[in-house]
């Protein structure tokens, strides 16, 4: 990998301050920066191939047919799909699983089905399941033992058989804790025990390799936004016979076969998911992003985001008064902390004043925060192009804060 | 190549007098095809031979002049073949048109008209709508009156 | 308005040659071109502030909060809403419907009640509803009388009481016939009976000045892709105390108050429908092409686009074998034909080759033009960079097209 | 202003040794706010007397160092102050804090101390928690035990 100092240039966004330091950018599980790179390549397709898709017979029309779909065809090699029509376009990974739940819940999920989720679930992978109560379909979970992140999968079998469980949902990196879940082997216990399989990988996607061969799961989505793609684009991958069997989600233009006053079929998966003009732009980027990480290396973004991360919580620990969440080692790039006596807005406002850009919150996961006694942590996450200059600012700053607050 | 060059030769003639339009009365097989995305339709009906032979083939349907000259070239080029060498011209006229092939690899007769398509790929749906029929067709081996 | 030669330098995408000719970007109903100063907005805003909204208390996901929210704030105040919480912001007018059919579904209109439209209406006004038939509720149509477009809106009142319709939905113009609807005469109506209204803006918005208040509409929808804006974006308006009403529609982060493992409880409007990360970029595109559009003046896009129309329905009607649907008078920018012995698609193929960019196909209207005995017409639509001389180059090649083909 | 001159005044102070801490026992009306952004929860509970005075007042809940010196300046400021004069406090204070009123406009006493937030707009709401708490107890005006 081109060394951390040299890919931050490519970065437009980065080289700015705040505050008066240079700002180290450390919220990068909410959202990443978007290098040159992404940025160019959408602009040059609204300068010079903007059109509708799928529709005109124009060249133009034509141009902006075959960069949509060569994104899709992208997105497909770059998780190890077996052709592009198991990618669908969403918004992102919120849309995907909402996208999932709304129509498994009328084709593979039964009244009395349930699915099994973790208790260290993003709410994007919660609420969406939780409304299909109302069908009779039911949640049953994983419970996280401890404040590492620990879940013992060998109960998956118990919960399975106890809860005539179907499906089996789960995080592929914790976004609170950057516990990294063994996705292949959890993967393969639930396929021998015949269940579907969703991965969240909404913090993996882009920061490490990623192949739903390897991983033998049956959906998978991602955000764009999290990989230095622009706003608004996702994905939901899912195998292309369990995409056959799903209806479809939204409806109008584009997604169907044939329309009368009284009734409609529908055009095959993945266009039969993408009602409306999609989001070409955002595709485009998502392409954009794909070159450009595999241009640096996803091996590399991921050793260095975990490698940032353990020293970042090695540097914290040595704080008084501090608690790491999260595993003590194999660590995605995210540290999340609470700070005895001073609450994690305080503390993350005080950061910001250093320069310092972190969340402080309940990240989307409040049933597991509350768990652990918590309404928010200050949360640490890293990304290729942050430096163990700005570990070594963070931790100072927040030494810096708790003798403030200490008074 | 100029869009007007791929109309002047075979197709504008096909596409204006269409040649075994209509549908075969006491067919073996039949198909049919739609281009979702422009509402073009075609259905073959086909009679085959003890010997496996096509014996009689019939199309009708609406399109375009690209789908329609097609069609009509379809029906004249696959006429006394085996099923299986119709399905093997299926298969070079897919590859040609989608520049699966080599540029010099040929269609015989006036079927050669159709190489142009490969220079208007969004026409390539337009020309193959027939052809697809003609698989579905004969792969499906059985009566289909869809 | 500055003349159209001028506009036109706004947009990089409008200076290239297609085939040797200068480029006529005439399918504007599709989509529209983006003028540079949205892209430079876009491009900044990536630049300079990205950030993830509604999360972080640090500077630079302050400036995306606010942001993102005064582009909620300029759309409000560019249809005249009463306030900001009145706008949704979705990936379109297509998923605005669904949005509202799948949540009134569940509030507003109960098993029994009638969803009236017209027939005239996109897919994306149509097959929403119909998804709704499994709950009960039933479609009525109005009629369309002719090729022109004609609607008998009289007949509200008896297809209401006699299918106890709850709301009527229909376009403000039809994107086959460039119909403009009397919209604030039908919601009149509509009112007095008690109806709720909704209006698909899709090809109205950013091409006439547009005010709900003035409409009395009770929902409204539109895409920024088709006024200048990228890809991705679009709004859905609703009444306060009718969006209050509704139940959540995308579930996730974001839109929650509280997350519990067996149940959650929701945000007012509009963060209600806001599930996950919103396309950010979008939005803000979406703002600088409201600012860009009120430059130039609404009142006389609409001047433009429509007289532009009506120059070139009156030009095709001198060729011999030509049927051109429509409105005689009072169009908008929208002219669709058909050409007796070529169909339509080999129509625009031509029309390419001299640079002339039109759509071909059902304009996601089947049953309309089935209606007409129709599969495809060739579809001429213009925005605020169109040139008379562009109308000339179209007339004289849908001419010579013909001669070709007569042989 | 800097962040730690905003917290150095009497921000610090409340936020560590917050008054009227605690839940009043028999209260009159109480009403409870939630930040749904952070999860800061505050709940006031108000002891009022027959000429509409607030006499009593408390607040309990868990939040950032602004949110709990706010409600505990809360304290400090409505008691003893009408149901109309505190409901007037409470958009003084929306109001300067939200940049409606003009800066040189100033809430009195160790209020004054919260006028340096409106220089910090995401913690806006954090000031505000209880405020909004309060208006909702005086307004609803019964027992209020959400
Ligand atoms: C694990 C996980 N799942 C889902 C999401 C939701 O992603 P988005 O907001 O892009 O839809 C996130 C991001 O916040 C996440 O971290
Ligand atoms: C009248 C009308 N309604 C709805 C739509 C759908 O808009 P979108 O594809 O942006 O969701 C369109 C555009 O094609 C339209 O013309």
């Amino acid at each position: 990998m081109r060394p951390a100092e040299e890919l931050r240039t490519d970065f437009p966004a980065l080289s700015q301050t705040a505050h008066g330091h240079p700002l180290a950018y450390l919220d990068n599980a909410a959202t990443t920066q978007k290098p040159k790179a992404v940025l160019d390549t959408v602009r040059s397709f609204y300068e010079k191939d903007c059109a509708n898709v799928h529709r005109g017979l124009y060249d133009l029309s034509v141009r902006a047919t075959e960069a949509f779909e060569s994104s899709r065809r992208r997105v497909a090699d770059f998780i190890g799909a077996a052709s592009p029509e198991e990618i669908v376009f969403t918004r992102g990974t919120t849309e995907a699983i909402n996208l999932l739940a709304a129509t498994a819940s009328r084709s593979l999920l039964q009244r009395g089905d349930g699915v099994l989720l973790t208790e260290m679930e993003h709410h994007a992978n919660l609420v969406p399941w939780q409304m299909l109560g109302s069908l009779g379909i039911r949640l049953s979970f994983l419970p996280v033992e401890d404040e590492q992140g620990t879940i013992d999968w060998n109960r998956i079998e118990e919960i399975a058989k106890k809860h005539r469980v179907r499906l089996l949902a789960f995080t592929h990196v914790s976004n609170s804790l950057g516990k990294v879940n063994p996705a292949a082997e959890i993967c393969a216990r639930a396929r021998s025990l015949g269940l579907l399989t969703l991965v969240d990988a909404a913090q993996s996607a882009g920061h490490q390799r990623l192949s739903v061969r390897e991983i033998g799961c049956d959906f998978l989505a991602f955000s764009g936004h999290k990989m230095c793609a622009p706003t608004g684009i996702g994905i939901l991958y899912g195998r292309q016979e369990l995409l056959s069997s799903l209806p479809p989600y939204q409806t109008g233009g584009e997604m169907i076969a044939e329309v009368r006053l009284d009734q409609s079929s529908w055009k095959a998966p993945p266009h039969r998911f993408e009602a409306g003009t999609p989001n070409i732009g955002g595709a485009i980027g998502l392409r954009a992003a794909i070159d450009y990480l595999q241009t640096v290396g996803l091996d590399m973004v991921e050793k260095h985001t975990s490698s940032l991360a353990a020293y970042a919580a090695s540097g914290l620990a040595s704080i008084p008064g501090i608690r790491i969440l999260g595993p003590r080692d194999h660590r995605a790039g995210i540290v999340s902390f609470v700070l005895e006596g001073v609450h994690a807005h305080d503390l993350v406002a005080f950061l910001d004043q250093e320069g310092l850009a972190l969340r402080a919150g309940d990240h989307c996961n409040q049933p597991l925060l509350r768990k652990f006694g918590l309404a928010a942590t200050a949360r640490a996450s890293f990304y290729l192009y942050n430096l163990r200059e700005e570990v070594d600012r963070l931790v100072e700053a927040v030494e810096k804060t708790r003798r403030y607050f200490a008074g | 190549m100029e869009l007007d060059e791929l109309y002047r030769e075979a197709i504008l003639d096909h596409a204006r007098h269409p040649r075994n339009f209509g549908d075969l009365e006491g067919c073996d097989r039949s198909a049919a095809a739609k281009n979702v995305s422009c509402g073009d339709a075609v259905r073959l009906s086909l009679r085959i031979s003890r010997e496996n032979r096509i014996e009689e083939i019939r199309f009708c349907g609406s399109g375009c002049a690209i789908s329609t000259a097609s069609a009509s070239l379809l029906t004249l080029a696959v006429r006394g073949k085996s099923v299986e060498e119709a399905l093997q011209l299926v298969e070079s006229v897919q590859r040609l048109l989608t520049g699966a092939s080599a540029p010099q690899d040929k269609l015989s007769g006036d079927l050669a008209a159709l190489a142009g398509v490969r220079r208007f790929p969004q026409r390539v749906s337009c020309a193959m709508l027939s052809w697809h029929a003609l698989e579905d067709a004969l792969r499906t081996g059985e009566t289909n009156s869809a």
